[in-house]
């Protein structure tokens, strides 16, 4: 059941502003490609920019991908959500879901929660009304919140349980996937734990796949299975969470990794800081993105961009690297 | 061992500090947040009854005034407002009353100066009958608040005007052009430019470019003079009515482009906020989304944006009105009363002729005030 | 040495630049007697207008042959003014008048009967120029022969006897343009000139006025703004003690914004005078303003009110027979309160009548004037009845015989004083009498327009002509048959009935006829114009002319320009700033 | 050297529904060249307190309404509470003997002046450097901060900076004049973890040249672990614990501290996360007695009254009952 | 479009103007009748003149009545180049260029010179306002700001010739000279006399005017107020007015100049009115009595005008901004 794939996207690219041909504008997501098992979590991380968001708004089909295919196995069967129109989307969408960064943001401060939460029945029209009251209300108790929340508004919550609000609005209409777009970074610690066990339990008690974006790479070891680095919208690193954590393969990820603030032995280490910023998505192409900032970038480096490959060292893992077979990066001890 | 520490000082905490009453206001709803907020503006909230009260007149225009609107006495010519008495010499009555008034021609200066006859007094009685008229066109009646019982004398409590027409009466008639005209351009201002508005917005591309290409040329036009040139050509054969609708309409098509603008603006920040991609994430449709987040967030900022629209548009009609290129008699508009006091001599001699202008001032300055007040009411958060 | 001149003019004469004044007069000047006093030289006259054209300055002083008596018209028959004197052939067919001698143009070039006739054959009767014979002029729609005899004799042949030739020539503006200074511009006395060239100087502004034999001639114009009048050195008119006239240095008129301002700029002294744009809605800011010390003066003058014109052409059937039903033009006449107007909106100057010539006019009889004009709502309705209008759907207003209802438009120019009237009329007065109608105010020219295309219902503007009924230009403001009443614009489909074929008989033969035989025929008219009610005319009233005190020789009483065609009704070359005296 | 000592500071807002005691009782001391971190969740008053110290309060709004706030200024030591908040005084304090950054690098600076010019601006404002001079010393600074091409830079507009490299020029801006204690308030929440450690580690390494005092107010807790030498732990307008940083992780004493750390996930933490049970109630609804008592699992019938500071030792002062028995004294 | 800005606004200048063009011509198409037709009527009517045949061939040509619309207006810009905008009813057949040209200066005059005493006005009290937020001063401010919104200029207009003829006695009738000054060489009596005329206007102009510039004002300085660079500059010890005028002030100006574009239709359309009451020498009386009279090319002209105006008045506003705004200015 576990194995089962749910996800498939391959070749992913967008272009925000491109012309027709789906050339110039701004490259948000490069060719990316990756897949998604049943009750299944893959993080996604990266700096700022790094097209995180897009991404999962694109498999959302919230925005539309320049190129690249996203096939999503339903129930129903196997469909490709890149070609389909917004009418033929609307039966799969019940089984994709969002759940968005600012609890504050993603709900409609004018509506009552009871609507919020009832709004995807809604737009499907699903059962009755009474039906649609009954599940609102064992959702909003399942993620915490007492059946009087139903009258209330938005600003009339905290973050936390706002959050918890936009959880189970995107729970009622029984997705299989949820596409998690930092939920918590707004949110303060103690109830971001909350946030995150609630988020773990349901995956369990559901079988849902999460696609979670984050840049708490805390966070990210918390909840993950699988993680995706990303860079300038290109994957740098594929692996799953035990391995990315433990060695490596890029050195992007590894810099990530020593950027973060962390405790070893009962105490705080320094953290070794990469040198320069994130370029800005526009810049000219060639080579690998992250050269200008890599410790190790060569003359190829600047030349050719690597393609994203198995790990010779771990083939679970796979690398946009070329030098990734060579270096060893699972201590934090190197170079900078 | 268990000393605290005493640098607590008096003025701390007592106890509990009513929570509860917090607690409550936790719990408004939108609309009552916005409620409390615009009932604590007080200006707001007078302007409103002001303004209500103003409708309420024009709508029951026959009912409110004493006279119909083209009923005068030539001998009445410019006579001043009558005084309401309680008193005279001889002695006092608790039913209010009149004199009525002589004309005479001064041989000097030709005009007509008038002496109160105070021998005979004429009550005022509240709801009495007099000239007919129809409630909202419907109802044929003949009831007024107020009038006298005999025809010698009249009651004008604002004076008369030329013609001897009681001036108070004609301005609560004027009220129906003067105070629709607002309304009912601003509704069309707001079909217009919200339709537009939320449709180049939300759909942008080469419809939203040529949108915004024309308002654009549509606000660099000074807007008076255009006014002006629009209103001079609607058909001078046209019925009275007509002409009012050509002039609403003249004042709604150069009106819509701030309110399309505006609705433009939020309908782009909006349809960018999470909850609306949230929506269509759910598979919400478009007319889904227009219905139930575009508009209910954007309701608030066009009503405000229409009730600032409102006096500008009054203004514009009285201008048009007070150079004749608005509506025509027989229909009357405030900005058509005040052209008969652009004499310098009806000012001087006449003074209460300018009471139209006072009742173009109180409107517009309600509805400023009104749509200060529901400014600041839109974000209940703020 | 018997003349005086300016002591602006004295320098020029002094320095050598200008002859002196006694080769500048004529031998015999025309010598005008002041209204009450001899006046001193200097300063400037300056009227307000708020409309500003060619007109305005003609309006200042005309110069035609024989000239009516200012300021009463009334009080006799045109004098000689460019002429000495007229003699008629023994049955009245031609005319033979001899000029005063040793006129000048402005620029100091003689006068002669070479530039009459120039303006006559070359301006006024040349298909090519945009200038055309005026209509009280002809005789039988022909233009009278010109021949010149010397250069300062003229003789004009009629081909039928025309008594009315002195009076007719009073009527118009000028009769004369300087031909050596228009030839230039003239295709048939210059090579190379072009018409088009010439008809864009017809114009006083366009220069021509530079070259003039008024009392002032133009220094500056422009348009929309103001004209810019100085002394004309040859003037040759003079006052009884031998000064050369004008008085006035310059004179001057502006264009303000409308009625209001002009009568408000007199007011408060801004300008001097006005007999044009100020009427009895005025008097109250007039009084106010005396009241408040201001130095002016307030006359009067017996002026034709308002009438309402109806298109007995009217496209429509149903209105057409309306209008040529004389019940229904008697129904609004008696509809029309006549005294509750004059209360309202005459101040009490009104002295209300129907449409029967003016009091000024010897054609003038009370009887007629009495004729449907009091006031009676009971009788209109019965007019109405009688002749078949009833209310039949008992919305209040009459219905045809054919049961058709109709809503007559009446056009109005915008006017502060017309516009309120006929909103009372047709809001009130007919609307009592059963008739319905509605008002249209329309700029001036506008309402012009739709009347003279002959595509108006009802019309409304001045009793025009009732006081010189012959000296109107009937084919200049109907575009109907040549001397028809204007009333009939398009007077070639069939007559609106009987009486009105004899009145246009009466007045077309009048103009031929010696005075006693035209006035019996001129009353007659009188009578049948009134009876039939073809025009609804309010009343003569006494209007209110505004002048400041300043001026000299200021008269007591005023005719109205148009009891004249439009003569200058103040002879401002007599007046004077009596302040520096 | 005490330089900065909070004693039982009050601050209190007044706002449409009534007076907010957004600071209640607060108590700590910044030593020299000491880099305290004050964290807390979201609305506890952590940038209240440090805008009481700044005399930064929004006026008319904003009011000390107790406490004493004394600084060993140049001159002295002075109560700062005392002092007109738009006074000399005060001015010369701020940015001279004072520094203060703020959380967003984006607006913080001013958008239609150079990064020169304002630089220039606040080292003139506190010293007699020539503008030549202060153009130079800018320059200087902003190559401390890290800033390539400094003169070049200098010369920039706001609007061409990074995130980050706004921040650092708002180091430089802060450290014109030298200042002996520097306020961060959150300057990293709003950048990345590459541009967070940068930032940090330039905050430390300054503080360290210049023997510069660094109040460093934040929510996260690892970030306090990692530079301050000690932490102050507050909760609803209160201190609730104060502690070095190593003991801070090792050995919270306070409930709520502890229920932070065990919230945290981080690098390696896979077992399951305890969070605080309940919420942070609004301002507004602050408890009688200890204000975390609602949420406590250890809370008892005497949490119903305010806890005093006890001191456990000469590092650590916590405001709990369970520490009844130990030392009281002064935090 | 375009990738380079400039060229991109260039671009949609041109073709606002053209529909500017296309609007007055439509505005000149309105009325019924041809405008030749009613010329030649009218100057029957008043000079008793017909118009010879080949001038009206002439007119007939030269704007191509008849013909189609397009081709009509297409004749009609094609004389812009040569300055002919068509001719005049109202004024004898005279150039409406010339007209024009007459009277754009007074025109542009008197609305420029109401704006800079409006804004000369509004600013300062906009800034006392805005910071001096919920006081008494603030609130009677704001709300007399609203009376001035809502008078009407021509009542205004009225009322003050009632006053200066009947209550003041003055000679004033509108205009803007007296009469002594008319046609007098400048001086400075003249010009005196002429500040004197200019008074009234400008001051009814520009208490319009102002009312909406402070309202602006004191919104764009309460947001500035609200910003963190502001706090930046307080951090830094300036003085409070230094930091309102230098850092707030400044940036709050700036949204007005680019609502230059918004005010100065507002002033023009006061001096519309105004001009029509008080008889002031600016395009508006000419355009008043076009348009009752229909001389539409004199009355489209106008518009078009006064439209390309407030385009260049909206061009110059954007300039200005680039100029004051380093944000905009980089793009
Ligand atoms: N609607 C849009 N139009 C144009 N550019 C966009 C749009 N949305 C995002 N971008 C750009 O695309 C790139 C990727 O953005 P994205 O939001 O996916 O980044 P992210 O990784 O989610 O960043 P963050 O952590 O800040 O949320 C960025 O450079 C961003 O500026
Ligand atoms: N200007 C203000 N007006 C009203 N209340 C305010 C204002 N500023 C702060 N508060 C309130 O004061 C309390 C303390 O706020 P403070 O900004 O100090 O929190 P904080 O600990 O800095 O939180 P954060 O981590 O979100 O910055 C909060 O309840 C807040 O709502
Ligand atoms: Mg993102
Ligand atoms: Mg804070």
């Amino acid at each position: 059941m576990r194995d089962e794939q749910i996800l498939d996207v391959t070749d992913l690219t967008l272009r925000f502003g491109a012309d027709k041909s789906g050339q110039g504008g701004l490259l948000a997501v490069n060719n990316v490609s990756f897949g998604l098992n049943r009750q299944e979590t893959l993080s996604i991380v990266g700096e700022s920019g790094s097209g995180k968001t897009t991404i999962g708004r694109c498999i959302a089909r919230l925005y539309e991908p320049n190129a690249g295919q996203i096939t999503f196995r339903s129930e129903g069967g196997e469909v490709d959500l890149t070609h389909m129109s917004k009418a033929e989307l609307r039966p799969i969408r019940q089984q994709i879901q969002m759940l968005f960064q600012d609890p504050n943001a993603s709900l409609n401060s004018r509506m009552r929660i009871g609507d919020l939460v009832a709004e995807p029945l809604n737009i499907h029209r699903i059962g009755t009304p009474a039906e649609r009251r009954d599940r609102v209300v064992s959702l909003l108790e399942r993620v915490g919140l007492g059946a009087d929340t139903v009258n209330r508004y938005p600003h009339q919550l905290s973050g936390g349980q706002r959050q918890r609000v936009g959880i189970a609005r995107a729970l009622t209409v029984s997705p299989r996937l949820l596409i998690c777009d930092e939920p918590v970074s707004a949110l303060d610690v103690s109830v971001q734990a909350q946030v995150l066990n609630l988020l773990r339990d349901l995956q369990d008690e559901m079988g849902l796949s999460y696609i979670f974006v984050s840049h708490d790479l805390g966070v990210v070891d918390y909840i993950s299975d699988r993680v995706m680095v990303l860079y300038l919208g290109t994957i740098m690193e594929l692996a799953t969470r035990d391995d990315l954590f433990a060695a490596p393969a890029h050195p992007y990820t590894r810099a990530l990794l020593d950027a973060m603030p962390s405790r070893r032995d009962g105490r705080h280490r320094k953290r070794k800081v990469l040198t320069g910023e994130i370029a800005g998505p526009t810049l000219k192409r060639q080579g690998c993105v992250f050269a200008g900032r890599c410790p190790h970038a060569t003359d190829l480096c600047q030349r050719e961009a690597p393609v994203l490959r198995p790990w010779a060292r771990n083939p679970a893992t796979s690398v946009a690297c070329h030098h990734a077979d060579a270096l060893d990066l699972s201590t934090e001890e190197t170079t900078i | 061992m268990t000393d605290t520490v005493s640098n607590t000082p008096a003025t701390a905490a007592p106890a509990a500090e009513a929570p509860l009453a917090e607690h409550n206001y936790q719990l408004l709803s939108v609309r009552q947040l916005m409620w409390r907020k615009f009932l604590a503006n007080r200006l707001a909230v007078l302007s409103a009854l002001v303004l209500i009260l103003l409708y309420l007149a024009t709508i029951f225009a026959g009912f409110v005034a004493p006279y119909g609107p083209q009923n005068g006495k030539s001998r009445l010519s410019y006579a001043p407002p009558t005084p309401i008495q309680f008193c005279d010499d001889a002695g006092c009555s608790l039913r209010p009353f009149v004199h009525p008034v002589k004309a005479e021609r001064s041989p000097v200066t030709f005009l007509l100066e008038f002496v109160a006859d105070e021998e005979v007094r004429e009550y005022i009685y509240f709801f009495e009958r007099g000239d007919s008229y129809k409630v909202l066109g419907l109802v044929t009646s003949d009831l007024h608040l107020f009038g006298l019982r005999s025809d010698d004398a009249r009651i004008a409590l604002l004076g008369h005007d030329q013609r001897g027409r009681d001036l108070f009466s004609r301005i609560v008639y004027g009220g129906q052009v003067s105070l629709t005209v607002g309304l009912i351009g601003v509704l069309i201002m707001v079909m217009l430019g919200a339709v537009i508005g939320a449709l180049s917005g939300y759909y942008g591309g080469w419809f939203d470019n040529f949108v915004q290409r024309f308002i654009e040329t549509l606000r660099v036009f000074p807007e008076i003079p255009l006014w002006m040139a629009l209103s001079a050509a609607i058909p001078p054969l046209w019925p009275p009515e007509w002409v009012y609708a050509g002039i609403v309409v003249v004042l709604a098509f150069l009106g819509w482009t701030g309110l399309a603008r505006e609705v433009r603006g939020l309908t782009l920040s909006l349809k960018k906020r999470d909850f609306v991609m949230a929506a269509e994430a759910s598979g919400a449709s478009t007319g889904w989304i227009m219905r139930k987040h575009l508009i209910p967030n954007m309701l608030s900022h066009i009503i405000v944006t229409a009730t600032l629209a409102v006096p500008v548009t009054i203004l514009g009609e009285s201008a048009l009105s007070f150079l004749g290129i608005g509506v025509r008699p027989p229909m009357i508009s405030w900005g058509l009363l005040l052209s008969d006091a652009f004499k310098v001599q009806v000012i001087a001699l006449y003074p209460w002729m300018l009471f139209p202008a006072a009742f173009i001032f109180i409107t517009v300055l309600a509805f400023n005030f009104l749509g200060d007040g529901l400014r600041d009411m839109v974000d209940p958060f703020s | 040495a018997d003349f005086n001149e300016a002591p602006m003019l004295a320098e020029q004469t002094a320095s050598g630049a200008l002859p002196p004044v006694e080769e500048r007069l004529p031998a015999n000047p025309r010598v005008l007697e002041p209204v009450s006093e001899v006046g001193v030289y200097g300063g400037t006259l300056t009227r307000g207008t708020a409309w500003l054209g060619a007109y305005l300055t003609e309006n200042f002083t005309r110069e035609p042959l024989f000239m009516w008596q200012l300021p009463d018209t009334s009080v006799g028959a045109p004098v000689p003014n460019l002429a000495e004197s007229i003699t008629y052939s023994e049955d009245g067919s031609s005319a033979t008048v001899k000029l005063r001698e040793g006129i000048r143009w402005s620029d100091g070039a003689p006068f002669t009967a070479a530039d009459i006739e120039f303006y006559w054959n070359d301006i006024m009767l040349n298909e090519n120029v945009a200038e055309s014979f005026p209509g009280i002029l002809l005789v039988d729609g022909e233009a009278p022969k010109l021949t010149v005899l010397s250069d300062t004799e003229i003789q004009f042949d009629f081909g039928k006897p025309f008594y009315f030739f002195e009076e007719a020539m009073a009527s118009i503006w000028e009769i004369a343009w300087p031909k050596h200074y228009m030839g230039q511009f003239h295709p048939d006395h210059t090579d190379g000139a072009t018409y088009d060239d010439l008809n864009q100087r017809l114009e006083l502004q366009s220069g021509r006025g530079k070259v003039t034999l008024q009392a002032w001639m133009l220094d500056d114009y422009v348009e929309g703004e103001h004209y810019r009048l100085v002394r004309n050195p040859y003037y040759w008119k003079v006052d009884t003690a031998g000064n050369q006239l004008p008085y006035f240095d310059r004179a001057n008129v502006e264009m303000v914004e409308d009625r209001q301002a002009v009568a408000l700029g007199n007011t408060t002294g801004k300008f001097d005078l006005d007999s044009m744009w100020v009427g009895p809605q005025h008097l109250g800011l007039f009084s106010q303003a005396i009241q408040s010390g201001r130095d002016i003066s307030v006359i009067f003058g017996d002026v034709p009110g308002m009438a309402i014109y109806f298109n007995f052409d009217q496209e429509d059937e149903t209105l057409r027979n309306l209008f040529r039903d004389v019940s229904f033009r008697r129904a609004v006449s008696v509809a029309i309160d006549r005294d509750e107007i004059n209360n309202v909106f005459y101040n009490g100057l009104l002295s209300p009548g129907g449409s029967a010539f003016s009091p000024v006019t010897p054609y003038f009889r009370e009887e007629d004037y009495a004729l449907w004009a009091s006031h009676d709502t009971e009788q209109a309705k019965q007019l109405l009845a009688d002749a078949g209008y009833k209310d039949l759907d008992g919305d209040g207003f009459v219905e045809t015989p054919d049961g058709e209802s109709f809503n007559i438009v009446v056009d109005v120019a915008q006017h502060d004083l017309y516009t309120g009237i006929v909103e009372l009329i047709v809001t009130d007065h007919l609307a009592d009498a059963g008739i319905k109608a509605t008002m249209n105010v329309q700029d001036h020219t506008a309402t012009r327009d739709r009347f003279d295309a002959g595509e108006f219902q009802m019309h409304v503007w001045d009793y025009e002509g009732s006081s010189f009924p012959l000296a109107q230009n009937f084919d200049e403001l109907a575009p109907g048959a040549p001397n028809m009443p204007p009333f009939h614009p398009k007077a070639s489909s069939d007559p609106v009935d009987p009486q009105f074929v004899t009145f246009g008989e009466l007045m077309n033969g009048a103009t031929t006829k010696p005075f006693e035989e035209r006035k019996v025929d001129m009353q007659e008219a009188s009578r049948l114009m009134a009876d039939n009610a073809w025009i609804v005319h309010l009343g003569y009233f006494e209007r209110p002319f505004i002048h400041n005190n300043r001026l000299g020789n200021a008269p007591k009483r005023l005719t109205r320009s148009d009891q004249v065609n439009d003569q200058p009704a103040w002879q401002a070359m007599m007046l004077f700033d009596a302040t520096q005296k | 050297m005490t330089l900065l000592s909070v004693q039982g500071l009050h601050t209190h807002y007044h706002v449409e529904q009534g007076t907010l005691r957004a600071v209640d009782d607060v108590s700590f001391e910044i030593a020299e060249g000491e880099t305290v971190g004050v964290v807390g969740e979201s609305g506890c008053g952590k940038s209240v307190t440090a805008r009481s110290i700044m005399g930064l309060l929004p006026r008319r709004i904003g009011e000390i309404a107790a406490g004493e706030i004394r600084f060993a200024a140049r001159g002295g030591t002075l109560d700062l509470a005392q002092q007109d908040p738009l006074g000399p005084v005060m001015r010369d304090i701020r940015g001279n003997d004072i520094g203060m950054i703020f959380q967003e690098p984006m607006t913080s600076l001013n958008p239609v002046y150079t990064i020169g010019a304002q630089i220039v601006e606040a080292i003139r404002l506190h010293s007699d450097l020539s503008k030549a001079d202060a153009w130079a010393k800018a320059e200087q600074l902003l190559e401390r901060v890290g800033i390539n091409e400094p003169a070049r830079r200098a010369k920039q507009y706001p609007h061409a900076f990074s995130g980050g490299m706004r921040q650092r020029a708002m180091i430089a801006m802060a450290l014109s004049s030298d200042p002996r204690l520097l306020i961060a308030d959150e300057p990293t929440t709003a950048v990345d973890v590459t541009v967070e450690a940068q930032i940090l580690a330039l905050l430390e390494e300054l503080k360290r040249e210049r023997n510069m005092a660094l109040m460093l107010i934040t929510h996260d807790l690892n970030v306090v672990g990692e530079i301050a030498d000690r932490v102050i732990v507050m909760y609803l307008g209160r201190v609730v614990e104060t502690t070095t940083a190593a003991r801070v992780f090792d050995d919270p004493k306070h409930p709520y501290t502890r229920g932070l750390l065990a919230s945290l996930p981080s690098l390696g933490r896979r077992t399951r996360l305890t969070p605080i049970e309940g919420t942070v109630p609004g301002p507004h609804q602050r408890p009688a007695g200890c204000p975390f008592a609602p949420r406590c699992a250890q809370a008892t019938e005497k949490c119903n009254t305010q806890p005093p500071t006890f001191r456990i030792d000469a590092e650590t002062s916590v405001a709990c009952w369970l520490y009844d028995d130990a030392e009281a004294g002064h935090a | 479009m375009f990738k380079n800005p400039v060229i991109n606004r260039i671009l949609s200048a041109l073709f606002t103007l053209w529909l500017i063009s296309v609007i007055s011509f439509i505005v000149i198409q309105l009325p019924p009748g041809d405008v030749v037709s009613n010329f030649v009527r009218q100057q029957e009517l008043i000079s008793g003149a017909s118009v010879p045949p080949e001038t009206l061939e002439f007119l007939r040509q030269r704007f191509g009545f008849g013909e189609p619309v397009y081709v009509q207006y297409l004749k009609w810009i094609a004389g812009f180049p040569k300055g002919d905008f068509g001719f005049s009813v109202i004024y004898d057949g005279a150039e409406v260029a010339d007209i024009v040209a007459r009277r754009i200066g007074m025109t542009l005059l008197l609305a420029i010179l109401a704006l800079f005493l409006s804004w000369g006005l509004a600013i300062p009290l906009g800034i006392y306002a805005a910071t001096h937020k919920n006081r008494f001063s603030d609130y009677l401010m704001s709300n007399v700001a609203l009376f001035g919104l809502s008078i009407p200029d021509f009542l205004m207009a009225v009322v003050y010739l009632f006053i200066a003829i009947f209550v003041m006695g003055s000679d004033y009738t509108g205009g803007l000279f007296s009469e002594a000054y008319v046609d007098a060489a400048w001086s400075v009596e003249r010009f005196w006399d002429f500040l004197k005329h200019l008074a009234v206007p400008l001051l009814i102009l520009s208490i319009g005017g102002m009312a909406g510039t402070f309202r602006i004002m004191r919104a764009n300085l309460l947001d500035v107020l609200g910003q963190q660079f502001v706090e930046t500059a307080r951090a830094k010890g300036l003085r409070e007015r230094v930091v309102i005028y230098k850092h707030a002030a400044r940036i709050a100006i700036n949204p007005l100049i680019s609502r230059l574009g918004m005010q100065l239709p507002v002033l023009l359309n006061g001096t519309i009115i105004i001009s029509i009451v008080l008889d002031l020498p600016t395009l508006g009386p000419p355009f008043y009595r076009a348009l009752i009279a229909q001389d539409m090319y004199l009355a489209g002209t106008v518009l078009m005008l006064l439209a390309v105006i407030l385009l260049i008045g909206n061009l110059i506003a954007d300039l200005l901004l680039a100029w004051s705004d380093p944000r905009v200015r980089d793009g």
